[in-house]
């Protein structure tokens, strides 16, 4: 379904949806983050993307999984605590961060799905923005699948054509948005469907940085598990979170217990965020580990990217957001390294 | 705020001088609030400011470091490292927003039952008007 | 002004005649003329070597980085690491020869100027740009920073566009080195603690709110951990897991473990990090501001650090990484230090 | 409302038994589920047993599924869980969740002698098998067994290998002489090709320290065992245990679902990461 | 296994139970987590309650023991014993002090129950990590090193010696002495300093147990309490003792004179010399700094007339190995270097002394033979002044302490030359008297009153010399105005400073100086004679300015802290001491800085602790950054639970 919403008719729209928690991305200091909004007169159109990625709502940094106690008489006693039940729209949400959670529903909705992760989705809205006339120094969607108008992940794009926006609603979840507001909504016409079109092309146009054939690359790094790159490129690293905390489809958790009391017992059983990067990732109690040094653990990164990912679930678990390339204190660029490794074929 | 409420706070007391301060102050029959729980460690030099941020963490809403007289500690100087150490922690705490009263050193003697009395009444005094510490304080 | 190419030379001459196992130096990064940490290894590379204002890096944690690679060797190349060194770094450096962290021969410094003005901030660039990729950034005259931009040459004002520490910095050169290029015009920062005083000017609540709003935002990635080079500890305090696991570690020393804080990224939890973080680094940060510059929430992890340097100073008339030989801020004492806080 | 698989059910610690004492201790304990239910899986499967408050570990089942009273486990003290793990007493209460991972196929050995060579802790997910192959003796071949330690008395189920020594060849080793040992004094790796089992009809199951089992690879190869009658179980940190924290991989594989059990044939061609 | 405890409560009559519920407290504890059994009892230190403790261990197999009493310092040792008695490690067994810290100060019965279970739980918390701990046994070798052969070390020794323990005796002069040896008559009873001086000097000489090294000095400490190992360097002398018959030959014929230091260069000497004739060892000593050459080629005209041939230009430094079970300092003292206080003209006029060459001159076998004359002339002066506290008391310019003997020797001084010059005057400028002592205000009062010394109060400003005088500047602040005294003589009573070389030797011995230089006291009221450093300990001025009835008393004392220490089979120190953790360890070294025991050295980059020297202060625990180091029993861990116990469990 394709709609034509005026751009000063977006906050009567979001007026409407008070039934649901609304997040918008919004400016602290220098850099956008998405946050509640009681209010959403307009979309930024100068920033680029967040800084942490839709993910967040999905999967946050931290995740009651239960409560526990063990009361003098009563035992060992477990209360298992779920996400608030509680819709959420988020607005301006990019291509990239909405193909993001799509890419992680496979990991967390498919075998033995993860009820935290699924409520958590289906109690999601994704309002997208489509990328016009701004991608980022560092994006590169367009290497990996997406684009700045892809439509992956979300329920309902927005995109910018001068004083309107167009409007594809792409899911009976999206529907149901347009539907509290319908009286906002109107058909577009063919010059608008033009002018989508054109600006997705002009938007396509305008990238900079991409990688050749990154559907490919799963074929070269399959050779490349003892290449000397990955010891060159990771001299730098500094073994922080960055790249994957940052990470729209970086996923890897701990679960830990957190004492509210040692006497009597009393605490939460918690999943935070964690990342391969950190060098106890993978560390044995014996102090045996596997993936002993930062070059294994970059490899680790970019091959469950662009490889294992890719054996398994057929698609690259990158959505070219770029986070990963600016973040990165020490410049390790992923672009950089599979562009260079196809180099490494012959 | 909550102005009656009982302020929980942690000692840490040098055992031969404050804490024998302390018994002092026992065996003189001195009354105090009950509001403070002693930890008797060695030297008030072998206080580690993460022993008080952790103490904070924990749910303390004061504490309170003692140790001898300076010159008369009884490792020499480790009151003089202790000195240092809270005098950073002292500086820094407030700086970030923690009340300063919640804070506080002394130097407290083996005879001076009376002078830990009166540091509690006024350590407790000074605490009740701030309330609960939430600040630093855990809450899962 | 420094000449690179007798850093690239000197370089050169180290790794051809063997003297050095390697050169940490800047070369250019991928994206931008932005610079990044290189281990040269190669004699021919040394002409990659770049000094510019974009060689923000402190480079001393490589040497950290590198020595417990190599403790980890079989066979340990006892040859020294050659390190470019900037004012900041080479304090860095200081302290780990104080705290016997590295030993002198360790180290070949090739210590570089900062020219009388400093290393820029990428995030005041971006910004004076409007988007826009600066190509090359060099230094100019009396401390102005030369951008080129689209190949035009654009000049600012060392305010503009220096990083804050580098605009509160007094150590704009080397305080140890082997080699130093350059010159040595030493600044002096009108108000190296401005910040600082402006906080402390703020209400209780204020600094309070304050620093609810930057802790809160902390995702506890660890970046400003990973990039300090005082923060070399095998184990974190406040690390809930055994890193530091040896042979003869048992099974108890490893439950007993205290978890200081929790994993999680809670305010409270992250206060409490920051806090030891901050008390761990009194008399030891040496100001090259890594730890702000990598956080990805932008959080003033420097104007915490900052304020113990300057009570450091204020106290105890301490200055970090000055002296390699003198005692540590927290390992000595003075009788007459200020104890009127004291009851 | 759907299953939460991240919630343990409570489980009661019914029996405990010390088997190694020492510096690396490693205890025995049997549980019964708190609601009463069963708690099917597979040989070489394992479960998450929580000791709340200190967190969760990966422990292999090392009791048969035919055992319906009980599921054993057999823990070495490693650290933080596994120490509290090793505080409790008789009757004290656990959290249990899984079964995880793909266990042995053992639908596909009938008819097979059957191998068994463990080191150290390393019995524990072996046991399983055995056991089971045991009270289905007639579906295989011939069984034997495999066992060393570093001391005797690092040697997990003693009692129990001494009557199955009446059932089936148990060969015994220790790594270094001890006064009063009569068995065989070297690695695992070494009994073994001293004793040269064949390679016909057979199946090899291996679990140990990973040096141990790179070694016992190479000899029954060199004994004609081919990759696909060699097995064993690789042992990578776990957390979630469903293939979704992350950091049980190796290369696209996820150990806590697609392991721990594997054909050497398939492991050999997997990432050297374990 | 999780320990098993047990706690025992005291009601200590109605001490703890009239305000403390016991039973609550008791009640509460026994739902513990891993308490096995809690009980109250009206007096747990009496023989039923500790035999109850006792039985409940063996009934209970208990691992460890909480006794909820009176404070620790009162019943910790009791409580222990009792333990141990029923087969527990004594460290398995802490008191939680509910009396002087709850019930004592509490009056609200509520909140002081409610405390004194919190209290008692975190005691179950520390008890959990206990370790069991052994003393550690310390193997004593049963000799003493002293160092310094003043009448503080010469006392030491005999006091020593005669309780059957060998000493090692060094000096670094050629002979034993000290300064009390020059002196000529002592205060307050004026006796002869070298009558009683001398045959202690002869005894300690001659006493079996003592072994003597003058002309030496330590070298190198190592080792600890018990077990220290000392490097002595002898140097040469070029002369056999056992051969030199002190004929003075060899004096007669040496062609060099330089100026005499027994004297203070108010005579001079030869190269080859005895420092005074009753120098023990009865020996000469050629100065090789003086004489032209140990070539005999050179002079060699002693060794030609020597007719024992004692002299052996061929001697060498000898360095001897002594191993000693303690240390006593008693290295005494240099006066303040008179260069210092130009504005009195020392070094400049002749006639200018210090305190010592006046003793000198006064000394019977003094240079002038006990008469009073001047250097410049040999006139007796008529007019003498004194300059007391020159260098003392002057926090400015000098010193800042007292020197505590001056006003006494100037007292006596000023008396013993009226006693010479009967018409002489004599003046004394002083800042105050301070005579504390067993008859010396009375002295210093004869001094003023029957031998008509002029005390005025004040300081003097300058001394000149103008037409052969003395000229002597000062203020009278008693009748407020200027003096000026034209003197033949000044007496300068100068500031008393710890001997030449006191630096090297703490650093050697690894004790701490005081703010002054004088060896620091392990406490200034109750552990006068001990040093900071275990096994090392201070006697005579080494420590601070005294007179030698005090030297003599702290020599005394320092000696039976020796002989406390040697007299036992093995020393047992306490096994409350730090341990490295050296997986975290970076061998940063702050440890080592901080430790105020020296207890702790880098050895292949990590911390080390020696546990003898360590008394478990834990500041280095505080210290390290990595949390790399940590008392027994008492651990970061021991803290934080008590912690979560105080702060987290909420009722
Ligand atoms: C498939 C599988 C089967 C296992 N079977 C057994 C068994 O039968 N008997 C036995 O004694 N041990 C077994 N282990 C090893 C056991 O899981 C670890 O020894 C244990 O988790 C250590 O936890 P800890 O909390 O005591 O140690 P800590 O050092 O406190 O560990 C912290 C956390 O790290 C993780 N972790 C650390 N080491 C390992 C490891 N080696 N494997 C997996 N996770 C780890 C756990 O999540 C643990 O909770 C098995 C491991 C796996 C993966
Ligand atoms: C002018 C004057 C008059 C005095 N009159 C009196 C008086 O009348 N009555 C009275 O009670 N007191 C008097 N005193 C004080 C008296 O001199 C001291 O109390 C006494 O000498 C202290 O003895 P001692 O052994 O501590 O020190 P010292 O006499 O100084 O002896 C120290 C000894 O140690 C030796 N030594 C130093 N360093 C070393 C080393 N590194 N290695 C080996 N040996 C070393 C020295 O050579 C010396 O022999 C007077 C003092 C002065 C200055
Ligand atoms: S790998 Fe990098 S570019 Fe790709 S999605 Fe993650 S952060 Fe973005
Ligand atoms: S790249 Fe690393 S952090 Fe990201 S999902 Fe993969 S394993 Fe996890
Ligand atoms: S770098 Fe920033 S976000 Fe990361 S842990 Fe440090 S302060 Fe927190
Ligand atoms: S704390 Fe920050 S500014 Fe200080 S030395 Fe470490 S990285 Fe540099
Ligand atoms: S302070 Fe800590 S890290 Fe440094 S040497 Fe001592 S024990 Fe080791
Ligand atoms: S506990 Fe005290 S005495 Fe012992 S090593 Fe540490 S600082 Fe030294």
């Amino acid at each position: 379904m394709e709609k034509i919403l005026k751009k000063s008719d977006l906050g009567k729209w979001v007026g409407k949806l008070s039934a649901f928690d609304c997040y918008a991305p919004t400016k602290e200091n220098d850099h956008w983050e998405f946050n509640q909004v009681t209010y959403l007169d307009s979309l930024p159109e100068d920033y680029t993307q967040v800084n942490v990625p839709l993910k967040k709502v999905v999967l946050p940094n931290r995740e009651v999984l239960f409560n526990f106690e063990d009361n003098r008489n009563g035992g060992p006693h477990i209360q298992e605590v779920l996400p608030e039940e509680k819709e959420v729209v988020v607005f301006g949400v990019r291509g990239c961060d909405a193909r993001g959670v799509a890419l992680l529903s496979k990991i967390f909705s498919e075998s033995s799905p993860d009820i935290y992760f699924e409520r958590r989705k289906n109690q999601l809205y994704v309002v997208g923005l489509s990328c016009y006339p701004l991608p980022g120094d560092n994006c590169f969607c367009l290497s990996v699948g997406g684009g700045p108008f892809s439509t992956q992940g979300m329920d309902i794009l927005l995109s910018d054509i001068g004083r309107k926006y167009f409007v594809e609603v792409l899911t009976p979840k999206g529907e149901k948005l347009v539907e509290l507001g319908w009286e906002f909504f109107a058909e577009p016409n063919d010059q608008d469907r033009q002018d989508r079109l054109r600006r997705e092309k002009k938007a396509q146009e305008m990238f900079n940085l991409e990688i050749h054939e990154a559907e490919k690359k799963a074929g070269v790094l399959h050779h490349l598990f003892e290449d000397k790159i990955w010891k060159t490129e990771s001299f730098r690293c500094l073994k922080c979170g960055i790249c994957t905390y940052l990470c729209p489809t970086c996923h890897c958790f701990d679960i830990a217990d957190e004492l509210a009391s040692p006497v009597p017992l009393q605490g939460k059983r918690v999943r935070v965020w964690d990342t391969c990067q950190f060098p106890d990732f993978t560390m044995h109690s014996s102090g045996h580990n596997p993936r002993p040094d930062k070059s294994s653990r970059l490899r680790q990164r970019i091959m469950h990217k662009f490889l294992y990912f890719v054996e398994t679930y057929g698609e690259i678990m990158c959505t070219g957001c770029g986070r990963c390339v600016s973040k990165c204190p020490v410049g390790i660029d992923i672009v950089n390294i599979l562009n260079r490794v196809e180099s490494h074929e012959g | 705020m909550n102005k009656d409420h009982e302020p929980r706070i942690v000692a840490f007391l040098c055992k031969w001088c404050s804490s024998a301060g302390s018994d002092m102050a026992g065996v003189s029959r001195l009354e105090y609030p009950p509001n403070v729980i002693p930890i008797t460690v060695m030297c008030s030099g072998s206080v580690s400011p993460i022993y008080i941020l952790s103490a904070f963490n924990l749910g303390a809403d004061g504490v309170l470091v003692s140790g001898c007289h300076p010159g008369d500690c009884h490792y020499i100087k480790g009151n003089m490292y202790a000195r240092r150490r809270m005098a950073l922690l002292k500086e820094l705490l407030p700086y970030l927003g923690l009340e300063p009263e919640r804070f506080q050193m002394s130097w407290v003697s083996a005879a001076e039952g009376v002078k830990f009395t009166q540091i509690i009444k006024d350590f407790v005094a000074q605490l009740k008007p701030l309330g609960p510490q939430t600040y630093l304080r855990r809450s899962l | 002004m420094v000449k690179i190419s007798d850093v690239r030379q000197e370089a050169k001459r180290l790794l051809e005649k063997g003297k050095v196992r390697g050169v940490v130096g800047y070369v250019p990064g991928t994206r931008g003329g932005w610079a990044i940490p290189y281990l040269i290894q190669e004699a021919e590379r040394a002409e990659q070597l770049v000094w510019d204002p974009t060689c923000v890096h402190n480079l001393a944690l490589f040497v950290v980085e590198e020595k417990k690679e190599q403790a980890k060797q079989k066979e340990p190349d006892k040859r020294p690491l050659a390190v470019m060194v900037k004012g900041c770094d080479s304090r860095a450096i200081n302290v780990l020869l104080q705290e016997k962290f590295i030993n002198r021969e360790e180290v070949v410094l090739l210590g570089v100027s900062c020219e009388n003005s400093g290393v820029v901030d990428r995030r005041k660039i971006t910004h004076l740009l409007h988007g826009q990729q600066a190509g090359e950034i060099r230094f100019g005259d009396n401390g102005n920073i030369v951008v080129v931009v689209n190949s035009e040459r654009r000049i600012f004002d060392p305010q503009e566009v220096l990083a804050d520490r580098c605009l509160e910095c007094q150590y704009n050169f080397p305080v140890v080195f082997d080699y130093f290029y350059g010159e040595k015009i030493k600044k002096t920062p009108p108000a190296p603690y401005a910040q600082v005083e402006k906080l402390e000017s703020f209400s209780l609540e204020k600094r309070r709110q304050f620093w609810e709003e930057e802790m809160a935002r902390c995702l506890r990635c660890y970046a400003c951990r990973s990039v300090c080079p005082m923060c070399y500890c095998a184990e974190c305090v406040v690390d809930p897991i055994s890193f530091a696991v040896e042979p003869t570690t048992t099974a108890e020393e490893k439950a007993k473990k205290i978890k200081w804080i929790e994993k999680s990224p809670l305010l409270s939890e992250n206060f409490v990090y920051h806090l030891v973080r901050a008390i761990h680094l009194a008399g030891r940060c040496v100001d090259c501001g890594e730890c702000e510059r990598v956080c990805p929430e932008g959080i003033s992890i420097r104007l915490l650090n900052k304020k113990l340097e300057r009570e450091a100073l204020r106290l105890f008339n301490y200055v970090a990484g000055t002296d390699s030989q003198a005692p540590s801020l927290l390992s000595t004492f003075q009788e007459t230090d200020p104890e009127d806080f004291i009851w | 409302m759907k299953d939460n698989p991240y919630l343990p059910q409570l489980a009661r610690i019914v029996t405990i038994k010390e088997e190694v004492g020492g510096s690396r201790p490693i205890k025995s304990f049997r549980m019964q589920l708190l609601n009463g239910h069963r708690f099917d899986f597979k040989c070489g499967q394992c479960a998450m047993i929580s000791v709340l408050g200190k967190g969760e570990s990966m422990i292999s089942i090392s009791s048969s599924p035919l055992e319906r009273d009980y599921l054993q486990f057999s823990v070495l003290k490693m650290g933080r869980v596994t120490s509290a793990l090793h505080e409790m007493e008789q009757g004290s209460i656990v959290g249990l969740r899984g079964p995880y991972g793909n266990g042995f196929p053992l639908e596909q050995w009938t008819g097979k002698n059957l191998i068994f060579i463990g080191g150290g802790i390393g019995l524990a997910p072996i046991w399983s098998v055995l056991q089971t192959a045991l009270r289905q003796q007639n579906d295989y071949g011939q069984l034997s067994l495999f066992y060393g330690a570093r001391t005797s008395s690092d040697l997990v189920f003693k009692d129990e290998l001494r009557k199955l020594k009446d059932t089936l060849p148990v060969y015994l080793s220790i790594d270094v002489e001890e006064p009063g040992w009569t068995e065989f004094v070297g690695f695992v790796p070494q009994n073994v090709a001293d004793k040269k089992p064949s390679p016909d009809n057979a199946i090899a199951i291996t679990c140990g320290p990973p040096i141990m089992i790179k070694f016992v690879i190479k000899t029954i190869q060199e004994l004609g065992f081919q990759d696909n009658q060699i097995y064993t179980t690789v042992e990578n940190k776990m957390k979630c245990g469903i293939g979704k924290c992350g950091r049980c991989n190796i290369g696209p594989h996820y150990i806590c679902k697609d392991g721990p059990v594997y054909s050497w044939a398939k492991l050999k061609t997997l990432p050297q990461e374990y | 296994m999780r320990k098993k405890i047990g706690v025992f409560v005291c009601h200590c009559g109605i001490n703890i139970a009239g305000t403390v519920d016991v039973k609550t407290v008791a009640k509460e504890l026994s739902q513990y987590p891993g308490i096995e059994y809690a009980v109250d009892y009206v007096y747990m230190c009496s023989d039923p309650g500790q035999n109850m403790i006792i039985e409940k261990i063996m009934e209970k197999k208990l691992d460890g023991v909480v006794v909820a009493c009176c404070s620790p310092n009162l019943h910790e040792s009791t409580f222990r014993r009792a333990a141990q008695s029923a087969g527990l490690n004594p460290f398995e067994c802490e008191i939680a002090n509910i009396r002087e810290q709850c019930s004592w100060v509490h009056k609200d019965k509520e909140k002081a129950t409610e405390k004194a279970i919190k209290i008692t739980e975190g005691v179950v918390e520390k008890i959990r990590w206990n370790e069991r701990l052994q003393p550690i046994k310390v193997p004593v070798t049963k000799r003493a090193l002293i160092i310094g052969g003043g009448i503080a070390g010469i006392q030491t020794a005999l006091d020593l010696a005669n309780s059957d323990i060998e000493v090692v005796l060094v000096e670094k002069n050629p002979s034993i002495g000290g300064h009390m040896i020059q002196l000529s008559e002592t205060f307050p009873t004026l006796d002869c300093s070298q009558c009683i001086l001398t045959p202690k000097m002869v005894e300690v000489s001659k006493h079996p147990k003592v072994k003597l090294y003058t002309y030496s000095e330590v070298q190198e400490v190592s080792g600890y309490v018990g077990n220290f190992q000392a490097k002595i360097l002898q140097k040469p002398r070029y002369v056999d003792p056992d051969k030199c018959t002190l004929c003075d030959e060899c004096s007669q014929v040496c062609p060099v004179v330089v100026p005499n230091e027994f004297d203070l260069g108010l005579t001079g000497r030869k190269a080859v010399y005895i420092p005074f004739p009753q120098a023990i060892p009865a020996t000469y000593t050629l100065d090789i700094e003086a004489c032209p050459g140990v070539l005999p080629i050179a002079c060699g005209k002693c060794w030609d007339v020597c007719e024992p041939k004692a002299i052996n230009f061929d001697m060498q430094p000898e360095v001897i190995e002594e191993k000693v079970g303690a240390v006593v300092v008693a290295t005494g003292y240099d006066l303040y270097d008179k260069k210092n206080m130009a504005e009195y003209g020392y070094g400049k006029y002749p006639d200018v002394l210090d305190g010592l060459q006046f003793e000198r001159l006064l000394s019977a076998s003094g240079p002038t033979r006990g008469k009073i004359l001047r250097p410049s002339d040999h006139m007796e002066p008529k007019e003498i002044v004194f300059i007391q506290c020159a260098g003392s008391r002057d926090p400015e310019l000098h010193n800042k302490y007292c020197s505590r003997i001056c006003c006494m020797y100037t007292a006596k001084h000023a008396k013993l030359y009226k006693h010479h010059v009967h018409d002489g005057q004599a003046y004394v400028f002083y800042i105050d008297i301070r005579a504390g002592g067993k008859g010396y205000e009375e002295f210093v009062n004869r001094s003023m009153e029957e031998e008509g010394v002029l005390y005025l109060r004040g300081k003097v400003s300058k001394v000149f010399e103008e037409n052969g005088k003395l000229v002597v500047w000062g203020v009278d602040t008693l009748a407020g105005q200027d003096i000026e005294i034209r003197a033949d003589m000044v007496v300068l009573a100068m500031a008393i400073r710890p001997s030449s070389g006191a630096e090297k030797l703490a650093k050697l011995l690894k004790v701490a100086q005081d703010s002054d230089g004088f060896f620091a006291e392990a406490h200034p009221k109750l552990r006068p004679v001990e040093s900071l450093t275990a096994g090392v300990f201070l006697a005579g001025v080494a420590q601070a300015p005294k007179d030698i009835p005090d030297t003599v008393s702290q020599a005394g004392g320092a000696a039976i802290k020796v002989v406390s220490i040697l007299s036992q089979p093995e020393l047992l120190h306490s096994p409350l001491v730090a341990r490295v953790n050296k997986s975290l360890c970076t061998g940063c070294g702050m440890c080592v800085e901080v430790c105020p025991f020296s207890a702790i050295s880098l050895h292949e980059d990590k911390a080390e602790v020696n546990e003898v020297l360590c008394e478990g202060c834990g500041t280095c625990a505080a210290t390290c950054l990595r949390a790399a180091i940590e008392v027994k029993n008492l651990t970061h861990l021991q803290i934080y639970d008590m912690l979560g116990v105080y702060l987290g469990g909420l009722r």
